[in-house]
């Protein structure tokens, strides 16, 4: 048996609709039809009334979830893209990510964010919009690499008392798989290391842990040792595990698969450079997309986003500095 | 005979009536008296950020909050005054916002209208209008998955912010989902200084009950018995599970936007119309033409209540600020989330 | 005798009709024919991303695309390839835009239905459902400020899309200014797979107008004439000045939300209802009855049709792709602002 | 005579709706009535149906400005407070923003957003949401500390053909004030130097600039020199200017009113680390407002924000490493 990123998502989704009574799932097309990418398939004929179709209104769609929680429920959105969020976008960042702090109740909602680059998606369904979410005050932003993470994170969101915005990547939905569901995960909060190293830290999340792994099984051809950080969640961020690797390897490189002003990539440096400059032998670097909207044809895709091969160019200049 | 005898001893209906309006009139006239202290506050230099009434709306206002039951939802918006402590809030909780005692609801983290206790089913409104409409929904279709029945929720909107798209999709989600929603607008003829021409062509707000197939009412919002009358046959329709339920009441804000506008754009002509009407000189009328109260009565309540406020002010006034030191800065509720790693990045 | 010569000499309504129909015909077998090859290509892998029909919302669409001038604007959606030929669109750009050439209207940067010629009144549509009403607003405000007069916008959208807030915000603002946009409304019966049902309550899309002061017009889909007939009342309507016009149709989509869809959710009855009709047997059957067009020349204009986006595609084929080398990674138009010190903050 | 920061854009706004025919104005209440804050004040009566009341549509207020930049205007769209600008982000950053880069056709609109903490406004009425803006390709964004920078940056991104976010600070409007409009200025895209020193750079940018100066007077007493930096435009950055001005002094302090996830003070941070790592003698640090809304009580404002002290303080513990 195997099992992808896509169906460990939906088997969180099931496990936690079976485990929990106050869990619904409310989105686009999420009923009968499963979702646009079959995220709940079947989920609204095994769990009757507790799986609905929304209309296409992502403003409503969030603010609904936040009186279901404040009622304790414990509602699951799906956005049909990251994308379209966007237009939920007030509910999430002043009425859910508020909530809390301003009242002390707490607004458990998870946001199921489809999201980052695909062959042929275009400007409006590749964005990676982590980053914006993490920004605001009152939100938790989880970036799964894995298979495991993506089953085990979505159960932990689905339990964390805090709106959570779970960022699962499009193009693992399939291209991953693993032989089964992890019985025992790493808590949220708590980074990983993908790949052991002593010459260069890379840190990356989501998708581009792949990037970075592909281009480390390249560079260790050339007898570098690379050593990967995956984030796992952006907000909060485990700086703790990311020194740490830096103080083994002193050199940085950040990758995301994101815009480049601001964001994942600068939050880590900042970091790093302020509280760990010492242990940097050499400047911090970052990879990022391009600054311009994520383009269709997969001619500039690739060439938009950070891949292996450009992961391992920069690595080399860091190396050989 | 027979008729005299009737006269002698006013029926069910009466007294229900008679002791419904008295409380709305009692929150009405609570609600000006506390609104009045707060603009002198404000005056003062006392209140820190702007000061909201609902100085004209508050028949209105005060019909919602005695309509609904203790275990209903209501969300209200900035000249719900009346309302709020129709459905149950203290005066003292209202001057504590206003005065960011750390006692308060919102603890002085926030301020003014913003305000509430959600566990108790009374939502704090955020700024963005229409917003709190489908959280109201969102409560409402969680009462209903729980199997909790007869559970209504009801919030506030002006003529203004009927042209968000937070008002649109929430309530046609509520017509959707066939939620016990009572949605009511109040059309004070502006939205801060811009008059209704515009911000809506259609000739009476009620027209959009259509379109999102919700059961409409109109009413006079200066006028407390047809307030009364109106959105408790909205309240009772939701109730019974007729689904959404959308009041438009007509009136006009007796007030600047808020203490710091003049308003003087208000057309006189509006002000001279019967949408210019005091409610509460209206609603006073009524109880002495009804003989449920007469002058020495008005006066004595309204005696009271000054006492009741400025007592409450001076209470108020002696609670202790929030201390940031004291301050537990994290915005999530997760805390082994935050102990773990983020000391603060750079805050 | 008087009819008999009546009868052999048309009227000039008469030719009108005539020759408007088979323009609109001809630019829905061409969509038709067009789409057919889109999803050949997509099944062969040939297209990167989605496939986005019109199959059975051309009749509606050709009659949106010939009612206008080549002066209006038009903001078309993604079941609009009839409409965009209508406008002016060369089947080589809709190809180019498939196929993702570096020559096509988005030079790769953007892919299948979206695309357009801003400074031709052709506006490319954004995802995001409703986004565009406002800005064909914009154009027909700007026009306005400008002097021209005489200009109409059209803009399209499903009935999934009525749930947004963009759709009511923009209704309402072109109410509101009285601008001339004709907004169509394809109610096809699903927004992807959801069911009107869980989309709206009210009894007709058309119900909606009253509430935003517009006016309404409804109309039968799958039927050509009756589509020209009233789309073209509404242009005209806006033409004249009597502000937004909502046209709904009613019909079904004949075609999965995209090509990656079987669509196996569509109710059988549907399907089986005057709404499954087949607007272009509709459209064909009306031309033969009317002897416009006998079964000889529908096949050699199928035929030639064929030829021409054969050719099209070909040619594009031979078309280069984007390349990444050349290409200006900015996307702002002021260069000085980023040549002056942007590099690439880590890009 | 003297004129106030508010009063500058209130000129600004004369002078281009003056100078071109283009230019028209649209936002709520801002005709008859002058604006919420006053910033159109007689504008509609100068400029009969130029200056135009917007229905509470803040996505279609944007939708518009674009559909009429299209045509060739050059709309200026008054937020009532940067706060509600999250209900049109849909359209400034995917419709907007986009504009350009997907179609060649410039989208020259001006937003101007009224932001920042002031007394008593509370978690919506207090915003700094300038990174979320500058995250998005295609778009400037523009923040102006001086009544001089307020007015002549205000022509410029008028002048601009991309869409401009215009981040107005609110508790500039009536504190600051000059003796008169500037007949030249800095280019966008130019960081000015609004103090010089040779023992520390303080970047900062807007209302911040003025709590650097005042801890940068308090410092002198004790002897130090402290360079602030006034960013001026946060994006594009002027990269360029931080660094001449940490190679001078060696150690880096970047302050910034919003949220401290992401935002301005990581991304200078990131890029000085990056390409400046060798001018740094100490770890460059950031000062941010904490990760909480923002409070109304002013106890509690006073403490969210940076202020003169906080910076002091930040500032001397850089200068005595
Ligand atoms: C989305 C949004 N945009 C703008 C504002 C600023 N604002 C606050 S109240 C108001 C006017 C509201 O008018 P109306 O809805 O008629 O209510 P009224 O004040 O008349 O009671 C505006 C524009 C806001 N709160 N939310
Ligand atoms: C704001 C937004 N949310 C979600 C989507 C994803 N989406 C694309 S098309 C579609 C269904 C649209 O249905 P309808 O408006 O009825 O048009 P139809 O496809 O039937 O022509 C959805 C949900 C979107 N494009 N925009
Ligand atoms: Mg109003
Ligand atoms: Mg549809």
């Amino acid at each position: 048996m195997s099992i992808t990123y896509l169906e460990a998502i939906r088997e969180a989704q099931a496990r936690a609709l079976r485990d929990d009574p106050r869990v619904f799932i409310y989105g686009q097309d999420v009923g009968a039809f499963g979702g646009a990418f079959k995220a709940t398939k079947n989920l609204a004929k095994e769990f009757p009334g507790r799986v609905l179709d929304s209309p296409i209104s992502e403003d409503a769609m969030v603010g609904m979830a936040v009186g279901a929680a404040i009622e304790g429920l414990r509602p699951i959105i799906e956005m049909q893209f990251a994308d379209f969020s966007i237009v939920g976008f007030n509910q999430i960042v002043n009425q859910a990510a508020t909530l809390f702090w301003r009242t002390n109740v707490p607004c458990p909602i998870t946001l199921r964010l489809p999201f980052g680059g695909t062959e042929g998606g275009g400007p409006f369904h590749s964005q990676s919009i982590e980053s914006i979410y993490a920004h605001y005050p009152g939100l938790v932003v989880l970036t799964p690499a894995t298979v495991e993470d993506a089953y085990s994170m979505l159960l932990e969101a689905v339990a964390i008392d805090d709106p959570v915005i779970f960022c699962e990547h499009k193009f693992l939905y399939y291209h991953l798989k693993a032989e089964k569901l992890p019985s025992e995960a790493l808590p949220i909060g708590k980074a990983r290391i993908a790949r052991e190293g002593r010459d260069l830290t890379v840190v990356a999340y989501s998708a581009m842990v792949h990037e970075a792994l592909e281009a480390a099984a390249e560079l260790a051809g050339e007898g570098w040792e690379i050593e990967i950080v995956d984030l796992r969640s952006v907000k909060p961020l485990d700086t703790d595990t990311v020194m740490a690797s830096v103080a083994r390897t002193g050199r940085l490189l950040c990758v995301g698969e994101a815009w480049p002003w601001g964001g994942v990539t600068a939050e880590i440096i900042a970091r790093v450079a302020s509280e760990g400059f010492g242990l940097l032998d050499v400047p911090p670097q970052r990879l990022n997309a391009k600054d311009t909207p994520v383009p269709y044809h997969p001619n500039l895709w690739m060439a938009h986003r950070p891949t292996a091969r450009a992961i391992a160019v920069a690595a080399r200049k860091i190396l050989r500095r | 005979m027979l008729q005299t005898v009737l006269d002698a001893k006013p029926s069910e209906e009466t007294i229900a009536a008679r002791d419904t309006t008295l409380a709305a009139y009692h929150f009405m006239l609570r609600a000006r008296q506390l609104d009045d202290k707060f603009a002198a506050l404000y005056r003062a230099g006392k209140i820190h950020g702007g000061v909201f009434l609902g100085r004209g709306q508050e028949a209105l206002s005060a019909a919602v909050g005695v309509s609904l039951k203790k275990t209903d939802v209501f969300a209200p918006l900035i000249r719900d005054a009346a309302g709020r402590l129709a459905f149950g809030e203290t005066i003292e909780d209202a001057v504590r916002n206003y005065l960011g005692s750390a006692l308060g609801p919102m603890r002085g983290r926030d301020g003014n209208v913003h305000r509430g206790k959600p566990l108790e089913g009374y939502f704090p409104m955020i700024s963005h209008l229409g917003a709190m409409i489908s959280v109201v929904n969102g409560a409402l279709f969680a009462r209903r998955m729980k199997g909790i029945t007869g559970t209504v929720g009801a919030t506030c909107l002006g003529d203004g912010a009927t042209s968000t798209g937070a008002f649109h999709e929430a309530l046609n989600q509520a017509a959707v989902e066939q939620l016990p929603l009572v949605l009511i607008l109040a059309d004070n003829q502006y939205a801060y200084s811009t008059p209704t021409s515009r911000q809506f062509v259609c000739a009476d707000l009620a027209d959009k009950a259509a379109g999102y197939g919700v059961a409409a009412h109109s009413v006079d919002g200066t006028d407390l018995a047809a307030c009364l009358k109106t959105v408790g046959a909205a309240v009772g329709g939701a109730r019974a599970g007729e689904g959404p339920q959308l009041v438009v009441a007509k009136l006009l804000r007796l007030c600047g936007h808020g203490e710091h506008d003049d308003s003087n754009y208000v057309d006189p002509k509006l002000k001279n119309s019967p949408l210019g009407r005091d409610c509460l000189k209206v609603a006073e009328e009524l109880l002495v033409r009804e003989k449920w109260a007469d002058a020495a009565d008005l006066a004595r309540w309204r005696h009271e209540i000054t006492g009741e406020i400025e007592e409450a002010v001076a209470r108020v006034r002696r609670e202790p600020a929030p201390d940031p030191y004291d301050e537990k800065w994290l915005a999530i509720s997760s805390q082994h989330l935050t102990d773990l790693h983020d000391d603060d990045a750079g805050s």
